[in-house]
C-alpha cells in the first residue's frame, strides 16, 4: 500500500487548466521526479505559450516565460549560463510543432542538454480548440470545420520521429497520460530524460499525447480512451532514441 | 433612451447567449446594440461575462463600466460588478447560487432562484433562460414579453426541449411581481 | 488507508472515479466554489491503497495516507 | 438589405470575401482568432482557399507569394504576431504587392495580455520593420465602418500597389453590432496584373517580383519611387470624421474603439455645457494633418486633448500637425484598461 | 555523339557565382529539364537569399524572390493561386535548413505540390563563409575558426532523412554535382521531381551537393573531389522517398 | 595605451568582450558578420559562448533566456534580421531583461542593399515591436565612440533593466579606424542579480521572469513602471555633441556616421563664411530634445537642417523638439546612397 | 565535332578541362574583361563530342556541337 | 593636410592591403586616419575598392567621393572613378593592364607597370606592392621611403618571399621620376 502526496515541487496555486485536462498530469509528474531526484533549488523551468502558459506559477522553482514557439532558444541561453542547473521546457503541440519547429529541431541537433517535456493533445488549447499539426486525420476543429484532410490541412506531424531521424538527441519517448499504467511509465520517462540531463547526456525529450476534452468536446474519461483508440495509431508509444550509456 | 447590461456568471451558465438573446429584442424593436463578451483564457473555467448595450442612438461606448442593470448569476460575478452599478439602475440575482443579500440601498434587486426554477421546469442548463423571462418582465421598453419568446422560438424552435425551455422562460418572467 | 479530496481544488472531472479499481470514489452532489461538482469518497472501506486516483487526478487534490 | 448581428471579426472576414479575398494565411492568436476561424470554412464557399500556416512568419510570405502571384491575399493577427510580420511587410511594400493585414490589437509589450490596446500605433504607421515604407493604415471604429473599409481595402491595395493594414483592438474584433454586407465582389484575373507572376511569361516579357537592389542608385530609385507613391496617398486617401469640431472650445482626438469612447464624452460635456468636439483619424497614415491644420488656426479652437490606449504614439502625430499651435493636453491608459467616458470628461473639465 | 546549347530557359545574363562553383550547374539543370518538359512558359521560381540571390535573374520565368528562409512559404502562395503552374524554390543549406526549417518542414507535411531544389554547400557562401548546419564535423568556417564539434557547435542537419521521417513528400533524392556522371545523375532526379510535380504527386526535393571553392579556401576540382571523398559520407546519396506511382 | 587599427564590427565585438559580455547569440548577414565571426574566437578566448542560432527569431530568444539568467549577453544583425528580433525585443523590454543589440543598419525596405542607411530609427526609437516599450538607443559615429559606448553599455543595461540597442550602419561596421580599448572587466556573477533565474531557488522566492499580465490592472502597473524607467532615462542620460552651435546661424543636426559628413560640411561652410553648426544626438532615444529647445529659442539660431539617410524618421524627433519654434530645412538620401559634403554644403547654401 | 567557349563569360575555373577525358582543354594564358584566364580548346582534334565538358560548366560557356 | 585615396582593382589584386599598409604608414605618423572597404557580394569575381583618409585632423567623414589621389589596379576602376579625382590630384595607373592614357589634362597621371615589375621582382600577385613603392614616392608628406619601408617589412617579415617583395616595393619606388 503506498501512500500519496502532493509534491513539493509544485506550487500551492491551482492549476489553471480545465477539468480533467491531463496538462495537470504532465505537471505533477514533472514536480515529481524533480522531487524524486532531489532537484529542489537546483531548477530552472520554462514556460511556453498555450494553456500552460502559466507553468511558472505552478513549478516551485526558478521560472522563465518564453515567446510562442522559442522555449528551445529561450532554455538554451538558461543552460548556457547556468551548465549545472537543471533546465526544462514545456510545450504544447502548436508551440514545439508548428510555430517553434526550427527551435526544437536545432535545439536537438546541437545536443543541447536540456529536457523537453512535450504535450501532443492533436490541437490548439488555449486559443480555443483550433488545427494543430498534430490534428488526426478526419479531426474537426475551428480551423478545420469539416475535419482534417490531407489534401487540405497536409499531414500530422511526428517529433519523435523527426527528431530521431537525426544526430543529436539522447533520449526520445513517446508515452500517454491517459490511465494509472501509462501515467507511471510517462513518469519513468520524464525521470530518464532528466537523469539523461543530469549525467550530462544531452538533448532529451518526452513526448505526452495528453487529452483536451473541452475542445475535443468529450468528457475526460472518453478523452483518455480517445488516445488509446485513435491517438495512439498516428503517433505509436515507445522509446525512439537512447544513446543508453554512450554521451 | 440608453440601457447598458452586464450578464455575468460561470463559463457554462450561459451568460453570453443570454446577453444576445436581449441583443436580438432590442435590435428587433428597431434600437442600436452592442454587445461585447469578455474573452480569451478568462473564460477557462472561470466567470464570462458580458457587455451589452440598447439605446435610442447610435452607441458610442460598447463597453459598459457602469451598468443600468446586472444580471449576476454567481457569486464572484456579483461580488466583482455589484458596486458599478449606476445609482437607481436595476440588479437580477440568482439566488439559488447567490445566498447573500445586496445592502445597497439606491438600486433596484431582484432575486431569482434560476437554477431551481430552471431545473423545476426545463433542466440545469435553462438558468440564463428564466433570467431571461426575469428580465423580460423588468423591461418593457426594451421588448414585449411576445417579442422576447419570438426570439427565445428563434433560438430555440428545433431543439426537442422548446417547451420546456419556454415553460422557463415563462416561469423567470412570473417570477417578477412588480 | 484513507482517501482525502481537496473540496475547492477538486474540479470534478471524474477521472479519480473512472481509475478507481474498487468503486471508492463518485462524483458528489455539492459544488464548490468554482461551480465543480466535487469527487466524494463513497466507500472508504473498499480502498485498497494503490493511488491510482492520485495519480490520475491533474489538480493534485487528492491524497492516500 | 438587412442587418445582421455579427463579430467584428467575422464581419472582417466576411467582408474580406465580399471584397473579393480568397486567399487568407494566417496563424490562431486571440483576440482575432474568429477571423480565420469564420474564413476556414467561408472561403471554401467560394473557392477560395484557406490555410493555416505554421507561424506568422510563414503566413506573411504566403501573403507574399500570392499577391505576386496576382491573388487578393489576406492575413491577420495581433500583436505579437504582427511583430513576427515585420520583415515580411517591409518586403511586401518594397515589392509593391497589394494585400491586406489585420491586426487586432492586444496590450503588451510582451506576451502581456489579450485587452484592448492602441500601443502598435507606430509599428503600423512608421514602420515596424526595417526601410523607409508605409502602409495605408485605416483605425475603424464601428463593425460597420471596419466592413466598408475592408470591402474597399484590396482595391485600394491593388490601385496603390501597396500593404493595407487595418488596426484593431480586442473591443472591435469580439464586439457583436448590427451589420450591412455590400454585394459579392468577385477576386479580379491574376491575369490583369500587369506585374504578377502568373507563370504565362517567358523570356524578355516575364515577371520579377523582387525587393532586391544591390547597386545604391537602384535602390535609392526605387525609395523615391515608394515616396512619391506616399505623397499620393496623403493626397488622396486621407479619411478622418470631424465631430462637432465647428464651435468646439476643445478638440479631443482619437482613433478607433477609443474614439467611441470619446464620442459619449463629447456628448456629456455639451451636455454640461462645455463645448467638445472630436477629430476621428480613420486613416492612420496618411494622417489627416489638414483637419489638425484647420482647428489648429481657428481663433475657436482653444486646446486639443488626445486619448488614446498607448503612451503618445498617437499623440505624437497630433502634435506634429498642431505644431505648437495649440496646446495639446494628454491622457491615456494602458496594458488593456480602458477609459471610461467618465475619466475622459473629467480629464477635459481638468484641462478647460 | 552530342551536342550542347545554353538552355533557352537560362537567359544570356552572366552568372553571378564565383568560378567553378556548381550552383551554376544546379542552375543549368533546372534550366534544361525545364526545357525539355516544355513547360517554357508555365513556370514560377523562387529565389533564396544566399548566393543564389539573383536566380530571378538567370532562369528564364517569372521569379519571385522570397526572403531568407521563406521561399517554402512563398512557392506556397504561390502554387494555390496558379495550381496549373510548375513552382519551383531553389534554395541554399543557410536558407533552407537553418532559418527556413520549419517552413521547409511545414511545406513537406502539407505535401505541397512544388520542387525544391536544395544546394547544399555545407556554408554559407553569399555572407563570406560561415558555418552552415550542413557543415561538417572538422570544417573550419568563420564562425567555426577551430573546426566545427559536436560539443559546440552540434550535429550536422541531414534535410532528406528529416523530410523522410514524415508523411507527406512524394520524391526525395540525394546527388552531387562533381562530375559528368553524377551531374547526369542530378539532372535525372530534378526531371523526375518536377515530373512528379506536374503530376501532381506532391512535394518533391533535390537535395544537391555543391560546392564552395571560394569559401572552402579550394580550387573548384579539388571542391568537386572534396564532396566525394567527405561530404558524401555524412550525406550519403540515394532516394529517400519515393511514393512512385501512388498519388 | 596604443591605438590599434580596428574594423567597426571587429571593435564593437572587442569591447563587448572588455565591457564584460559573455555570451553571443547571433545570425549572419552583411553588414555586421565580423562581428559575429570575431567573436566566435574572441569569447572562448574568455570562457564566454558563442552560438550561431539558427536565425535571428532564435537569437534574440537566446539572449532572453541567457539575459534572464543572469548574463550579459549580446546579439548583433542587420535591419531585416532586426526586424525579425521585434517580437523577442517587446518580450525583452517588457520582461526588464538588460541585454545589448547591435543593428547596422543596411538600406531597404525589403532585401533591399547593403549600403548605409538609417531607415531603421522610429524602428529603434519608437518600438518596431508591439507595445509601449522603449530602448536604450545610441547612435555612434565614430569607431571610437562605438567602443566607448559598448564598454559601458551592459553597466547601463543592467542599471536599468533595459534593452540597449547600439544604432549604426555598414560604414560604422565596414570602417577601419585607430582605437583605444579599455581594460578588460569581468562579468557580474549572475548570482548577485536579484531578479535572475540562477536555479538555486526553490519555494517562496523563485523567480519568474515574465511578461504575461493577462489582468488588465497588472498589465497596467507593468507599463506604468515602464514608462517611469524612460522618464528616468529622459532624465540621466541624454548625450549629445553640440558642435560650434554657439554663434550659429544655422544649425545641421544629424546622427550616426552621417554626422561625420555633416562636420566637414560645417567646416567647408564656416570657410565660405555661412556661420554653422551641428547638434548631433549620441543617444536616440532618450532624446536630446533640450538641446534642441535651448537654440530654438536662441535668438541667434535662424535655422535648423535635418540632414539623414531615411525620409524624416529622425527629422520627425527633431520636429517635436523644435516645435514649429524656428524652421527645419531637410535633406536625405535613401537606398544606400550617401551624401557628399558638397551636398550638404549646397543645401544649406540654398536654405540660407 | 565543336567545343566552342564563350570568352566573356568563361571564369577559368577549370572543371572542363578537369571533366574532359580526352584533355581536349585547357587553361589559356588570355584573360578576358573580368581578369579571368579562359579556357582554351587544345587539341580540338582529339574531342568525341562527348558533352562533358558542356555539361561541367557552371557557366553555360561551352557549346558542342 | 588632408589626403583622400581610393585603391581599386579586381578582387584579388591586392587592393585592400594595399590601402591598409597606407593608413599603416599614416598611423605612424601620428596622422588621423580611416580605412573604409566596399563590402558585400560586389566583391565577388567583380571590383573592390577602399577609401582611405589621411589627416592632420580628426577624420570627419571617412568616406571619399573626390579622392585626392586614385590608384587604379585595372581598366573598370579607372573608368569608374577617373572624373571624381580633384583637380589638381594624383592617378597612379597599373599599365599592364591599362592600356588607355587618361586625358584630364588638370590631374597629375603616373604610369606604373606594375604587373610586369612584379613578375620581374616577386610574383603576380605583388603587383600592389609596386603600387605601394610608387605611391611612397609620391607622397613623403605620409612618411619617408623608410617608414613605408618598415611598415612592408611588418607585414610580410615572415613571408618566405619577403626580400623579393621588398624589391618589388624598390622597383615601384624607382619607377616614379619626379
Ligand atoms: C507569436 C504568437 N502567435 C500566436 C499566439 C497565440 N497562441 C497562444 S497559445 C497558441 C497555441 C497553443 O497551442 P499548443 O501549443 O498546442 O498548446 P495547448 O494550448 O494545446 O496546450 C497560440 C497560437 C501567441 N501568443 N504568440
Ligand atoms: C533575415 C536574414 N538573415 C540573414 C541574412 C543574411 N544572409 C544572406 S544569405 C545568408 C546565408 C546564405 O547561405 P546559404 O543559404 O547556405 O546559401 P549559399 O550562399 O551558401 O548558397 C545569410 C545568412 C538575410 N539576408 N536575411
Ligand atoms: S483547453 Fe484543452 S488543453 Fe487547454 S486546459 Fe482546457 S482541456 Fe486542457
Ligand atoms: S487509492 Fe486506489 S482503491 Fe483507494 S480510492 Fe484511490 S484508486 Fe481507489
Ligand atoms: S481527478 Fe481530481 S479533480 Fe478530477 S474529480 Fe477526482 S479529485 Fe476532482
Ligand atoms: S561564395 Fe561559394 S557558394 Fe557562393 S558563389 Fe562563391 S563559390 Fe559559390
Ligand atoms: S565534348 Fe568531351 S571530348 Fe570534347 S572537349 Fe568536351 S569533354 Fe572533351
Ligand atoms: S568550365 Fe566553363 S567557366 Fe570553367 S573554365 Fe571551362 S569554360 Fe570556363
Ligand atoms: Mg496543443
Ligand atoms: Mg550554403
Amino acid at each position: 500500500m503506498a501512500t500519496y502526496h502532493k509534491s513539493n515541487m509544485l506550487t500551492d496555486t491551482p492549476l489553471s487548466f480545465c477539468p480533467g485536462c491531463t496538462h495537470g498530469i504532465a505537471h505533477k509528474l514533472i514536480a515529481e521526479v524533480l522531487q524524486e531526484l532531489g532537484q529542489q533549488g537546483n531548477v530552472i523551468g520554462v514556460a511556453p505559450v498555450g494553456c500552460s502558459v502559466f507553468a511558472y506559477k505552478f513549478f516551485n522553482c526558478d521560472m522563465q516565460e518564453a515567446a510562442h514557439g522559442r522555449a528551445p532558444a529561450v532554455a538554451t541561453g538558461i543552460k548556457r549560463v547556468h551548465p549545472d542547473k537543471v533546465v526544462f521546457s514545456y510545450q504544447g503541440d502548436g508551440d514545439l510543432a508548428s510555430i517553434g519547429l526550427a527551435e526544437i529541431m536545432h535545439a536537438g541537433l546541437r545536443g543541447e542538454n536540456i529536457t523537453v517535456v512535450f504535450i501532443n493533445n492533436a490541437i490548439y488549447g488555449m486559443t480555443g480548440g483550433q488545427m494543430a499539426p498534430t490534428s488526426l486525420i478526419g479531426q474537426k476543429t475551428t480551423t478545420s470545420p469539416f475535419g482534417r484532410t490531407v489534401e487540405r490541412q497536409g499531414n500530422p506531424i511526428r517529433m519523435c520521429e523527426m527528431l530521431a531521424s537525426q544526430d543529436g538527441p539522447a533520449y526520445l519517448e513517446r508515452v500517454m497520460l491517459t490511465d494509472y499504467a501509462n501515467v507511471l511509465k510517462a513518469k519513468r520517462a520524464i525521470k530518464k530524460a532528466f537523469e539523461y540531463q543530469i549525467a550530462g547526456k544531452g538533448f532529451s525529450m518526452v513526448e505526452c499525447l495528453s487529452t483536451c476534452p473541452t475542445n475535443w468536446h468529450m468528457t475526460p474519461v472518453q478523452a483518455c480512451q480517445h488516445i488509446k483508440d485513435n491517438m495512439t495509431k498516428i503517433y505509436p508509444l515507445g522509446v525512439f532514441k537512447d544513446v543508453g550509456g554512450a554521451k | 433612451m440608453e440601457q447598458g447590461i452586464i450578464c455575468a456568471g460561470f463559463g457554462g451558465q450561459g451568460v453570453l447567449s443570454l446577453g444576445k438573446m436581449i441583443v436580438y429584442v432590442a435590435m428587433e424593436k428597431g434600437l442600436h446594440v452592442t454587445w461585447l463578451p469578455s474573452y480569451g483564457p478568462e473564460m477557462r473555467g472561470g466567470t464570462a461575462n458580458c457587455s451589452v448595450v440598447a439605446s435610442t442612438e447610435e452607441v458610442a461606448s460598447p463597453l459598459v463600466s457602469t451598468p443600468d442593470c446586472l444580471i449576476a448569476m454567481n457569486r464572484p460575478s456579483l461580488d466583482k460588478f455589484i458596486n458599478d452599478v449606476v445609482s437607481g439602475g436595476m440588479v437580477l440575482i440568482n439566488s439559488s447560487l447567490i445566498d447573500i443579500k445586496v445592502d445597497r440601498k439606491d438600486i433596484n434587486v431582484y432575486y431569482i432562484p434560476a437554477n431551481d426554477l430552471a431545473l423545476q421546469h426545463a433542466n440545469e442548463r435553462s438558468s440564463n433562460i428564466v433570467m431571461y423571462g426575469a428580465y423580460a418582465k423588468l423591461n418593457g421598453n426594451i421588448g414585449s414579453m411576445d417579442e422576447f419568446e419570438k426570439i427565445l422560438i428563434k433560438q430555440f424552435g428545433k431543439s426537442a426541449d422548446k417547451d420546456k425551455i419556454i415553460s422557463a422562460f415563462h416561469a423567470g418572467y412570473e417570477e417578477i411581481k412588480v | 488507508m484513507q482517501v482525502k479530496i481537496d473540496f475547492e481544488r477538486c474540479k470534478g472531472c471524474g477521472l479519480c472515479v473512472n481509475a478507481c479499481p474498487k468503486k471508492v470514489l463518485c462524483i458528489g452532489d455539492k459544488s464548490n466554489k468554482g461551480g465543480y461538482f466535487v469527487a466524494r469518497v463513497d466507500k472508504p472501506e473498499q480502498c485498497i491503497g494503490c493511488c491510482a486516483c492520485a495519480y490520475m487526478c491533474p489538480d493534485s487534490c487528492v491524497e492516500v495516507e | 438589405m438587412a442587418k445582421k448581428l455579427f463579430k467584428g471579426n467575422e464581419a472582417l472576414g466576411e467582408a474580406a470575401v465580399l471584397g473579393g479575398c480568397r486567399f487568407f494565411f494566417g496563424y490562431p492568436i486571440t483576440p482575432q482568432t474568429e477571423l480565420s476561424e469564420y474564413l476556414s470554412w467561408r472561403l471554401y464557399d467560394v473557392g477560395g482557399t484557406f490555410i493555416q500556416s505554421e507561424s506568422e512568419v510563414s503566413a506573411i510570405n504566403m501573403v507574399y507569394g500570392a499577391a505576386g502571384a496576382g491573388a487578393r491575399a489576406l492575413t491577420s493577427s495581433s500583436s505579437p504576431g504582427i511583430s513576427l510580420k515585420q520583415e515580411g511587410i517591409s518586403y511586401i511594400a518594397c515589392a509593391e504587392l497589394p494585400c491586406v493585414i489585420v491586426n487586432m490589437m492586444r496590450s503588451g509589450p510582451g506576451l502581456g495580455g489579450i485587452m484592448p490596446s492602441q500601443a502598435d500605433y507606430s509599428q503600423a504607421t512608421k514602420g515596424g520593420g526595417h526601410g523607409d515604407y508605409r502602409m495605408l493604415v485605416y483605425g475603424p471604429s464601428t463593425i460597420q465602418e471596419a466592413v466598408d473599409i475592408m470591402y474597399n481595402a484590396f482595391d485600394k491595395a491593388e490601385q496603390y500597389r501597396i500593404p493595407v493594414m487595418i488596426l484593431g483592438d480586442g473591443m472591435l474584433g469580439q464586439l457583436m453590432e448590427p451589420v450591412e454586407f455590400p454585394p459579392l465582389k468577385q477576386m479580379p484575373d491574376p491575369s490583369t496584373k500587369e506585374w504578377a507572376t502568373t507563370g504565362t511569361h517567358y523570356g524578355k516579357d516575364r515577371r520579377i517580383v523582387n525587393s532586391l537592389y544591390i547597386v545604391a542608385s537602384e535602390n535609392e530609385a526605387v525609395n523615391i519611387k515608394l515616396q512619391a507613391k506616399y505623397d499620393l496617398l496623403r493626397k488622396n486617401e486621407v479619411m478622418c470624421e470631424e465631430y462637432m469640431c465647428e464651435d468646439a472650445d476643445i478638440i479631443i482626438t482619437a482613433y478607433g474603439t477609443v474614439a467611441r469612447i470619446c464620442k459619449s464624452a463629447v456628448k456629456a460635456l455639451r451636455e454640461k455645457g462645455i463645448k467638445t468636439g472630436l477629430i476621428r483619424p480613420i486613416t492612420l497614415f496618411p494622417f489627416p494633418t489638414e483637419v489638425f491644420h484647420k482647428y489648429a488656426n481657428s481663433d475657436k479652437t482653444k486646446k486639443f486633448v488626445t486619448i488614446e490606449l498607448s503612451t503618445g504614439q498617437y499623440n505624437e502625430d497630433v502634435l506634429l500637425s498642431v505644431m505648437g499651435k495649440k496646446p495639446v493636453e494628454f491622457y491615456c491608459r494602458m496594458g488593456g484598461s480602458v477609459m471610461t467616458v467618465e475619466e475622459i470628461v473629467n480629464k477635459v473639465k481638468e484641462v478647460y
